[in-house]
């Protein structure tokens, strides 16, 4: 029986927190807020004992594949092993308990961690400043875009409406122009799965604003021509946005900011191994070429040359405003502080080699079972396509992935990029071992092999979850979106 | 390099080139020209074994002095308890290290957790659906506006005078994007709450698509909410409520008085203030705005053998499927903060909550009066309200936030960091976790010495 | 696959703790260690990466039954729910840092937190003093009764070389004895269960050193002629010595020293909520009346009354000497004392209460369908007999409880007390809802029904573990007791 | 009550008396003469709160600043580092909240652990087998002694003079219940190692069961421990090591030069200092006295369909179910520690272990000699030495002890402790911990005032 939701264990008077009486006169709380104020129903929380939650949360928790119990090659999204110092450090209670608004003069230690983050992330990117505020790629990618945007103003060209993306980008790039009101023109990849270099130039006019693109790009490919992109895009008056959710092949090798990018994001939570959490928290600093910096949000951490102490500065008359509360997600920096000091120079270049290493060894080794739609050497990842399979025994990648399942593997990113069918994009990362590898290996061999012998066993996969294969055209179809009590439904 | 958490022996990376028939792991970078490798090792600090890591941080650490003062700060973030269940189970390393729930056959712990969130938010809020959590409050109601401007059809944003300073400025920076109208409503100088007139005549225009109000508001008073809800009703203009999930074990559910969209930031419900983050957003909506949210959602569904399953739902709004035209542009929320939320809850129960609102609200009023007993000290709004209450000196060269912190006590924010006019007012922000002894003392701190 | 041991994950060269480099003059450990002295091979520990360990370890655990999984009613053991406050407290730097050598005017704290604790444990046990020095239930048996061996000796009663334990003992106990170098004296039960009077007084005598009991005893019930015993025995001259290993009955409600006994054991990890580890750590403190006092060992901690300072004496001249290095299981004394202030009076009390509620809740509904072998009010357990059920469809008791893990649910303790044949000992503890014993309850009926109609279904269970049962007469046979590297076994 | 962790709710237990067919609970109770009930609420101090919990164990663990100076004591337990996954990984619930594995089906994570504990304890001391571990290293000794007595059928058991002071208490407490003789061999004053003339004396009478050895030992000198265990094992006696577990990455395993059993304690293993426990105590021994072993032992099997598992084993040597013939009358050991222990060992691999012990052997003597340079102090013994030394000052009205603390740094225990002729001779430890600048420091505090 899989675990049920945590009302199952509620009854009513059961449980609850209790906390201390009041050590202070109390009167009536009608006396303190207008009536109409006053709540007239209690929510309908769960009423449960502290051993039941405890019970019920590990078990969930079992229910969960994650990086800590196995390989999670879930392409775009760098599952990489999260370190247990990071978390350790994080929870430090002169970290956690910080309020935001306590005097620069008593956060020096949490100003200066932020301090040194930004120049670290910087040099990484070949960047000259930028903000730790956004808490995920996506909202980096729409600050970066208000940032471009606040550029072009400032400079009298309020009127290119236009942003340039290529077919293969993740799905967050044109929403994110989209939300920053930008026209989203989408560029062909070429044969080699680069952008196209015509289409482009068809495309770059008076009212581009920028070209976002990710390099190596999602198809785990370095764009070659990056170069002559940027030239492109640089001499119609645009700006290149990095999008750095594949920065983990290039840490230390190649700097976004060399290849001509005038704005890069990172993934905080990909690149620089803290942990995803589920869903989040995330983090995604920005980082801006030196023209971009006064439009950088308030307030960026400076540093007194005199005193040498530190401080937000929130005095930037051309900033873009503000892209959240407070500073960032600060926990999260530390992590990523912490990850980036553990490491040094050496160690974030060995990542990246390792990285590209582990891919391109899987790769070689799936080649002649699944189609590889672009024969190169690819970077961090790769994308392969179960079409060939399909067309033959009718097992589709998703079949596929569910199939993993069973092996106690996560499945890579499926169905995308759009532009590879029956994609499956695969992310191995660093910290896995050769062994690791070879099994996973082994098993994509195998479903391979099932797929032509026994197709229902992968059809019908997986086996042995907690749940089978789920109906998600029916949850979408007819939502049921929260519990409700018996009778209520 | 002192750290490298990656596996790989010389043997194992030797065996792997082998395989690649390749020398070294130079040539797996031949894509990328020569001219645009670094060719020089990065420029950082030297690389850090863990005990020298540890120290290090412990060092930063302990010099945030911050950290250890009694906390009266307010203004979005607050120092209240955290049960000792949710560090430990939201700490659970599959939890922590799973990623959004793509597969939900191996991401049903962290499904049916979200799905209990959606189920309590829903709850506390008095709406019909929330999703799976936004970044922050902030974030949240620029989104909530967003939201409400497409389902109304109309442009301009109206926002309470009210609302967290920050939250506007995150407002105005997301509505510049879409060229989107801001309108501020003034706050009354006495009530410290929203100018109800200047409020009709901003609705009046007949272009509103929404009203945005933080309750208990940025000063911590009391908006009267249900009447500027149905003034803004009637003017056709929706209704976003952006509420302190405690206040909400005590006030009214804004789903019940009519608020449209219920944002808000969790970080009261059980989450590290960590120097403003992460913490995370709730967003709850009614039923028949589902398909314009923004952000995740967890559904139930059944299996195969008919089991109830629960998986991520309704993504056509999202940016992978949609693209340029979804919701919003979201991926990764805050899904772990979201979930200690809900262990958070769960251990507190209705009547947790309702005591915790309770403990915030008398302890806040026990020190207000007190302190406007004290010579020369005011409370500069009339307004009801909960936990926080904005606090003015009107003592020559006396500095009221410089001797609560000489006797180790931290209040504020200054309100002049935002409205200059309002230099040197303060906000005291009183949660459960202050003592009385904690309060007299900070009374203390601002007595006339004799 | 269950998974392996982490040796399988080594390879030469991978992963390892590294360390700073040193910071002071090295001078080679050849000129600092004589050469015999120095290792010639190292030890074969694994070498694996902290992806691979965190992992390893991760899903060992989730390999586990523990009362943070699930309903655990282990006769005797008192598995309740461990509150997760007190990892808090216990983890908190002022204790887990401080060295046992610090000085006692930096420890005060610390040496509070025992004198309160020690207070608490002997106004529960009607004791006039205790020793915190016992590592575990055992190690306090020992303890005690080398305390009553010094008590006689110094008065002149040293010939007094037996001790006495009914046989329904705790194996424990006549270990303990043994080991204490007393000669062991068994007594029979009488047929409501308790101590038989007349086989009691026909073993009285002179060279009677002590009584040993558990009250309520193994078999869950309260020895309604425990006075008289009382009387009995320190008519002989014998002391009473109570195992505490099952008060979690009787907390508030009644006291070991107001029964009569002399010296008392509590098991903080049974009736004090400090978590089991597995097997480990828990802590045995040990009370005495008044008379035995003297003999406790060194250190005790001791409140300065004019200055109000706390200290560790250890100028205890009549002490039965040290029983381990320093002053006991500390942090576990922090999680046991957090329990105790957690609760306070009113609090104990209805843990016993519930307690025993919940024991007889389930006794009475399996009655009919497993033999019940004493037919009374139980205390916080109670002892059930598959005999019935052995006698009709041949399953046994361990069946029965190999049957149980199928459903989540871990087995009662088995084949204990060794008086009742086929013996399934249940202590639910006050910790488990309703609706939890609800579900044993019908678990329990489910498997006697099963044993009826689909035998075979419960006598090769468990079906649903990570392992099927084990074979433990080939691992007695050929004790295999560690990994060797393959072509080393 | 302000806590119960009791989840009945009183409908829940008026339901349960029903079932009963009972009023109260009270009837529950009937059993217990009335005479024997308490009828009185117990004498305690007032339920707390979780806040209140919380906020009276900060207050009490603030009353230790010996936790926060800088620590060079030594004697036992010292302030190793441990790496970040040792407590997240033994912290988890279904390893610290499961017991003894009784039913290995469902206990395989605590089973497999231990396993791996016996091989790493059995590696490191260079032994067969191991045990699934004791309470401490003093305990484990005085059972080692037990052990030797019944395998060597002699009475006497002998314990070298460097042997901790606590550990040949515990053992004399021991031994006394069983009224074996126990004699101590001295330490030759000046090497600060046992004096060797002295054993042979003592050996000389043919009755010895067992020599036990503390290596490296309490004064931190190396003991000739291989050249004592030829003249034990000459006299048909057995050789018992003590071990401090960290110093086995650098010294020779003893079961290589002779030691029959070999324990120790682990708190050097990962483990907090904690006052002084919960550590935990390994025990070791050649193969065939794995039936004379004290304590649980993991072995492994197969299930019924072949798959290898592993149980409890070789039980027949427990008190549980030889009763008063068991070989020890220990039941709960100390798991949780030796499986914390276990992740710790493979966490550090072969070359962390021998690096560790070598930062420790560095750091030490470039401490001893600086001390040594000071005016008036010496190291009082001449042995070659590990991670821990002796020092004397001669200087008058000087307290070192003293000195050091005013200074920040915790230096000790003072010998005179346990040797009143020895008082004011101090022990020094030093871990891989303690920086040159702490040592320098140190020796600040103690050099001469200009």
């Amino acid at each position: 029986e899989p675990e049920p939701l945590i009302f199952a264990y509620s009854r009513p008077g059961r449980g609850g927190m209790r906390w201390p009486a009041p050590d202070v006169p109390v009167r009536p709380v009608e006396e303190r807020v207008p009536a109409e104020l006053l709540r007239r129903d209690p929510p309908r929380l769960p009423e449960v004992a502290e051993v039941d939650l405890v019970r019920h949360y590990t078990r969930l928790s079992q229910m969960n594949h994650a990086v800590d119990t196995g390989f999670y090659p879930l392409g775009s999204c760098t599952m990489k092993y999260n370190p247990k110092v990071a978390e350790r450090v994080a929870a430090l209670p002169g970290f956690a308990d910080l309020h935001p608004y306590v005097p620069d003069e008593l956060a020096q230690g949490a100003l200066r961690l932020m301090y040194e983050l930004e120049r670290a992330l910087c040099e990484i990117g070949g960047m000259a400043r930028a903000t730790l505020q956004p808490a995920a790629g996506a909202h980096g990618e729409l600050t970066g875009i208000l940032l471009i945007r606040a550029y072009h103003r400032a400079r009298g060209q309020g009127h290119r409406h236009k942003v340039i993306v290529p077919d293969s980008a993740h799905g967050t790039n044109p929403a994110t122009a989209a939300m920053a009101g930008y026209q989203v023109v989408e560029v062909p990849s070429d044969a080699r799965g680069g952008v196209d270099l015509r289409a482009l130039e068809a495309v770059l006019d008076d009212d581009v604003a920028a070209l976002m693109l990710t390099n190596p790009n999602t198809l785990g490919l370095f764009d070659e021509n990056i170069h002559r992109i940027a030239e492109l895009v640089h001499e119609a008056g645009g700006l290149l946005y990095y999008d750095g959710a594949n920065a983990n092949a290039i840490l230390g090798i190649s700097r976004p900011g060399d290849m001509g990018f005038d704005v890069v994001h990172f993934n905080l939570h990909k690149t620089f191994a803290t942990p995803h959490g589920g869903g989040g928290p995330g983090s995604g600093p920005v980082g801006v070429k030196e023209e971009l910096v006064p439009f950088l949000p308030a307030p960026l951490v400076e540093r007194d040359p005199a005193t040498g102490r530190f401080y937000l500065d929130h005095d930037r008359p051309q900033a873009i405003g503000r892209m959240r509360s407070f500073y960032g997600n600060f926990a999260v920096l530390v992590r990523a502080y912490a990850y980036i000091r553990a490491l040094g120079a050496e160690g974030l270049r060995r990542v990246s080699e390792d990285a590209v290493l582990n891919a391109n060894y899987v790769m070689r080794q799936l080649a002649g079972l699944y189609r590889l739609p672009y024969d190169r050497t690819c970077m961090h990842e790769f994308v392969l396509s179960a079409s060939n399979l399909r067309e033959r025994t009718g097992i589709r990648a998703l079949d596929v992935a569910k199939r993993l399942l069973d092996f106690g593997i996560h499945p890579p990113t499926i169905y995308f990029p759009l532009i590879v069918e029956e994609a499956l994009m695969i992310e191995p990362t660093e910290t896995e071992s050769k062994e690791t590898l070879d099994r996973f290996v082994a098993v994509m061999r195998r479903i391979a092999r099932e797929a032509e012998e026994e197709p229902e066993v992968v059809r019908q996969a997986p086996h042995t979850t907690p749940v089978g294969r789920l109906d998600e055209a029916l949850a979408a179809r007819r939502p049921v979106l929260r519990w409700r009590p018996e009778g209520e439904d | 390099m002192a750290i490298d958490y990656i596996p790989h022996t010389d043997e194992d990376r030797e065996a792997m080139l082998a395989a690649l028939g390749i020398a070294s792991v130079d040539e797996l970078f031949r894509d990328i020209p020569p001219e645009l490798r670094l060719g020089r090792p990065l420029d950082l600090p030297p690389a850090l074994t863990e005990p020298e890591l540890v120290a290090h941080l412990e060092a930063l650490a302990a010099a945030n002095p911050g950290a250890t003062k009694v906390c009266f700060l307010g203004g979005g973030v607050y120092d209240h308890f955290i049960p000792s269940v949710v560090p430990y189970l939201a700490g659970r390393g599959e939890f922590a290290t799973a990623y959004t729930p793509y597969q939900p056959e191996v991401s049903q712990g962290t499904l049916r957790a979200i799905f209990e969130f959606q189920t309590m938010i829903a709850e506390l809020t008095g709406l019909d659906v929330a999703n799976a959590s936004m970044y922050d409050g902030a974030t949240a109601l620029a989104e909530a506006a967003f939201m409400a401007v497409n389902i109304a059809r109309r442009e301009r944003i109206v926002v309470l005078g009210g609302v967290h300073p920050e939250a506007r400025q995150v407002l105005q920076t997301y509505a510049a994007g879409q060229a989107l109208p801001v309108t501020v409503v003034p706050v009354d100088p006495e009530q410290g709450t929203t100018d109800l007139a200047a409020l009709d005549r901003v609705l009046a225009a007949g272009d509103v698509a929404c009203v945005l109000i933080q309750q208990p508001n940025f000063y911590g008073c009391l908006e009267p909410a249900p009447e500027i809800a149905r003034r803004a009703k009637g003017a056709g203009a929706m209704v976003v409520v952006s509420a302190d999930p405690v206040s909400l074990g005590l006030l009214e559910a804004p789903g019940r008085y009519g608020a449209d969209i219920v944002v808000g930031d969790g970080q009261s419900l059980g989450l590290p203030m960590a120097y403003g983050g992460p913490h995370f957003g709730f967003f709850a909506c009614r039923a028949e705005y589902v398909r314009r949210l923004p952000g995740r959602i967890v559904g139930r569904t059944v299996d195969r053998r008919g089991r109830e399953g629960y998986v991520l739902t309704l993504q056509t709004r999202e940016q992978h499927i949609r693209r340029d035209r979804a919701t919003s542009n979201i991926c990764t929320n805050h899904s772990l903060m979201a979930l200690a939320a809900t262990i958070h809850l769960a251990a507190l129960g209705p009547r947790g909550l309702r005591q915790l609102a309770e403990l915030c609200l008398h302890k806040a009023h026990y020190l207000a009066e007190r302190i406007e007993a004290l010579p020369g000290f005011r409370r500069v709004f009339r307004a009801p309200f909960f936990k926080e209450f904005v606090v003015a000196c009107q003592r020559p060269g006396f500095d009221p936030a410089a001797a609560a912190l000489d006797a180790g006590y931290l209040v504020g924010p200054d309100l002049g960091r935002w409205e200059p006019a309002r230099r040197g007012q303060l906000l005291v922000a009183v949660t459960e976790r202050r003592t009385r002894a904690e309060m007299d003392g900070l009374v203390a701190a601002w007595g006339v010495r004799a």
